[in-house]
């Protein structure tokens, strides 16, 4: 095994690999920017080197200054964590190129799946359900009316170069298909000087489920089960649970199955997620991220597995130590990312921690680089805490979660999105599980009108 | 009771060197008489956490290439040039070439101070103003982190 | 029991070369004759934790009498008559009699101020000096916990 | 369900019952003494009640003070936690005969095992295994010699006015006994002015194994495994584990099944721990605990089942929600009981905590009202903290029990037992679950010898 292991990231996700390491006797380099130097991570690490000023591009981003601290203190891999480095292909073939392991995937399928379009066509190929639609341009109302009706209304027309949703169209029938083309063309020409669209099937109430998938180098490939992580603002995910409340154990075993034949297949050997969308019983592939994800906990909860420590054994050339009958799902977990941010406007509020009390006990789990006196830097991603909570089922995970947002002190110069989450946690479609994608932005709407509308009248 | 003598002066100097060697205590046991003394160390609010308790708690910058203090003193300097990159620092530009530069030389803005050598690239480190060149902190050959203090000129 | 001797004035030495010093401790030993001092550092900016963030978070007493900051002051009187007991406070002997003091009341030492209730029994609460009752804190028929501020003679 | 329950207690039990009420949904009022005002079970709880001064005897053990305070603030119930008055059968008679109900066994189960002589009679009756012995007092040297030949060597001569150590001989074999005898009563007549002598069977390497139990007001009992607490010192327990590294499925079936029997005979209907010395295979019965035990936790770790909960519940005189073959073993669980002490002398410690960090991530718990700034006050039992750790196994559990304890920073005028609990999880011995009742005490005289030594050289 890895005798020291370069943590490539920072934040909690950095703390999360170096306590895998530890617990695999495994020594620990910390990287860090100088906005970093009093961090957790760089404090508990067997080692750290400081690479380089606060911005990303200069540190964290800073392949030569990465490579070049492993080489100096004597790393036998590196960890990218996820963010930063950790889906560059060019970085994960220069760490070979090095000397170095990479934990992660192959850098071919890392490069495969970072392309929208090889990934669609490569899942396509692997058998993974994707959005039906156009094999390409349609070519006039004809063709658009073939189409919708081979796929089945509502259709989405898009705009081949498009973008940020100009020239995007929904026809919810026959009759609302010609207008749809035309305004779709119109805003496409204008917007990308290019009046080329294709159509999708369009799902107007999907939630997003995600497929957690972990290969060796033998070509084992295990799936530990979906992580529902439909609530999201601004196509930030928020909370996240597992197991959905929206699958039952025969759809969970038969999209695991497709997700285990196709990664098979694919030759994929490390952690990896495949996400879905998910409406109507069916699942349509929307992308796969070839790293470890923020939410992953919710998945160790319920499993009681290690992901980073199985992460980097197999990147070891370890086989895996279980198979897809060992797998047990127990109970219920959902994960809330807390944020340094304004409770209004969203905007990242870093600042100093001067009390800090993180909630504890029965099945409660914190992953956080937090400490009393640690200024959170304005310099990297608002994220500085993920609450995992685990229960016998959902109810009593519900209660145990209410119990320690309530609990959680995160006191200082900064805010936290702390009050957003108990809020959430409260709203009857969430206890319900009855939500989708689309949800959270509706929720955060009323609660941002509603907290602004009261701090008016407190300050009138 | 007889009046226990104490050597007042010997505290002060005692101090002193508490003070200036920036021990935390001292204790001196002689003949019978046995004086320690002690100063606490700065727990100041919340600089560097003391992060008494575990074993692996402490960081250790994984490459130091000079004794903390002296690099603390030098990195405060007005003068002081700190390295702009990780790698390893040259005083030569060859192993058995003389160095750059050595204490007390005058130096001109530009000139080459060592090298740094990270990915197989020598980097030059220029001076960054004209001056003397008051105190050398890198060690040939060491590993330096972004940051570090490297060469102090007046 | 025999008057433990010590010598005062070197205390008052060794204080002074410890706060002249900034040493936090000193200690001498001599012929027999042991003598430590020390200073406890100002650790400062660790005020009480203001718990705020979740809204179960502020301890709330179950049973306040009155508003805080008048029952604050009180408490810092040091006339003031505090509870000795959890139980519910009352300003006279029986529902519809005068109450057993008012503000300005000249009361005796022992003479009862109010009754607390606690598991059925009545316990009067006598006045611990002679004076004048300068403020009433509790309310008749109220809760008070263990030392919350009940009368204020002066 | 109860709406609102006193918790007659402080620390981190207090904590701990104030998290599994939230979570029920039942409002919290904590007591408390002046000392313990800013203590976190008093900040968290709904409401509080000052209830007297530092003295326990005039606050915590303040029976008046404990039922106004429960009258006043509307409470329907009192958890009296552990230590204190929670095995006070005098009180629980109190509790209830002024309405409240007691969240605990009846208090005449209470005052029967409160008594040791009532105990073993009723343990022996309900067919649970004691130290076989005399049936009451050795008569004269002859007598002794039959009851030794019975029960078999070595044997225990005990006073029967004993305490302390005093009067007790062991036999090793027929030579020993009449030195034994003819010394033990010597002794005995000495300290008690009583020469009288009973016997029992001598246990030289026994390990301390208790049986979580727990009932319902409806007879039904079930039990949760055992917990291996042999790692005492001065019969203090410093480290808990579950399941025992001694025992198999099937002789944690058998004496399970022996105490469920017993208990549903006597009718008991708590929670409840039936303690044994272990021994060759063999169980023999030391005392019953009528209340939540300080190592609660590790039972919860490995079957998912909140103790307190469940406690609180069937108070309530609800059934229990789970049979015998519900309950289902999953990992390993070890507890470490951090205490302010000095790490040679043992001698409290308390003091003010100027820097805090909990260890977290997966499998972590920590059970502690410290917090940064807080002062632990000297007037109470030293234990600050139980860091509790899961693993899939027992290896895993042990390596992340490292890195947690390496991970935790208690900083400050204070001291703790971290660093032995460090030294001892890597002691061999300990590692290879190899261990009885006898062996911390010898490591931690060594430990202390050591650390005495180290002290000194570097002070020379």
């Amino acid at each position: 095994m890895f005798e020291k292991i370069l943590i490539a990231n920072r934040g909690e996700i950095a703390l999360r690999i170096h306590r895998a390491c530890k617990e695999m006797g495994i020594k620990t380099v910390a990287v860090h920017s100088t906005a970093d130097a009093d961090a957790m991570h760089v404090r508990l690490a067997d080692e750290a080197v400081c690479i380089g000023p606060p911005a990303s591009k200069e540190s964290y981003l800073n392949i030569p200054a990465l490579l070049t601290a492993a080489a100096l203190s004597g790393c036998n891999a590196i960890h990218p964590g996820l963010g930063f480095l950790s889906e560059n292909a060019k970085f994960a073939e220069m760490v070979v190129e090095h000397g170095f392991t990479w934990i992660g995937p192959k850098p071919e399928h890392i490069h495969m799946m970072g392309d929208k379009i090889i990934a669609k066509q490569t899942a396509l190929s692997l058998g993974i359900p994707c959005v039906p639609g156009s094999d390409g341009e349609i070519r006039d109302e004809d063709h658009a009316r073939e189409v919708a009706e081979q796929i089945g209304y509502p259709v989405l027309l898009k705009a081949t170069a498009g973008g940020g949703g100009k020239g995007m169209k929904v026809a919810r029938n026959a009759d609302e298909l010609r207008q749809a083309l035309e305004l779709g063309r119109a805003e496409a020409k204008n917007a990308f000087n290019n009046a080329s669209m294709y159509m999708e099937k369009y799902l107007d109430h999907p939630r997003h489920i995600e497929i957690q998938i972990l290969g060796d180098k033998q070509g084992h490939v295990v799936h530990l089960g979906e992580r529902d992580c439909s609530l999201q603002r601004r196509h930030q995910k928020v909370i996240e649970e597992a197991p959905s409340p929206a699958l039952n154990a025969e759809a969970r075993a038969k999209i695991g199955a497709i997700a285990v034949k196709a990664m098979q297949k694919l030759g994929y050997e490390s952690l990896g997620t495949i996400e879905f969308l998910y409406q109507d019983g069916e699942f349509y592939f929307i992308e796969m991220n070839t790293r470890v994800q923020v939410e992953h906990p919710v998945t160790e909860m319920i499993t009681g597995i290690d992901l980073v420590r199985e992460q980097i054994r197999v990147a070891d050339g370890a086989p895996l130590s279980f198979t897809q009958k060992d797998i047990e799902f127990t109970g219920h977990s959902i994960e809330c990312r807390i944020n340094a941010e304004d409770p209004i406007s969203f905007a990242p509020r870093p600042g100093k921690v001067t009390d800090y009390h993180a909630p504890g006990g029965l099945g409660v789990r914190v992953d956080s680089a937090l400490y009393s006196g640690y200024k959170v830097p304005p310099n990297y991603d608002s994220m500085i805490s993920k609450l995992i909570v685990h229960g016998k089922n959902r109810n009593e995970c519900l209660l145990r979660l209410r119990r320690a947002l309530d609990e959680y002190v995160i006191a200082g110069t900064l805010s936290t999105n702390i009050p957003l989450h108990q809020k959430l946690i409260a709203a009857q479609d969430f206890i319900d599980g009855n939500y989708n994608i689309h949800w959270l932005e509706k929720f955060v709407a009323a609660y941002v009108e509603q907290l602004a509308k009261s701090e008016a009248e407190a300050a009138a | 009771m007889p009046a226990t003598k104490f050597d007042e002066e010997l505290i002060h100097r005692l101090a002193k060197v508490l003070q200036d060697t920036g021990l935390s205590e001292i204790e001196i046991e002689n003949e019978g008489t046995r004086v320690r003394v002690a100063r606490q160390m700065q727990i100041s609010a919340m600089a560097p956490m003391p992060m008494v308790g575990g074993p692996a708690v402490m960081p250790q910058p994984a490459n130091t290439a000079a004794p903390a203090t002296a690099v603390a003193n030098a990195a405060d300097h007005p003068g002081c040039v700190k390295s702009p990159m990780v790698g390893t620092a040259y005083a030569a530009a060859e192993p058995g070439k003389p160095p750059f530069i050595k204490v007390g030389d005058k130096v001109n803005k530009g000139q080459t101070l060592l090298i740094i050598e990270a990915m197989k690239v020598m980097n030059p480190i220029p001076a960054p103003n004209a001056g003397t060149v008051k105190e050398i902190v890198f060690k040939d050959a060491a590993a330096v982190e972004f940051g570090e203090p490297l060469v102090v000129i007046e």
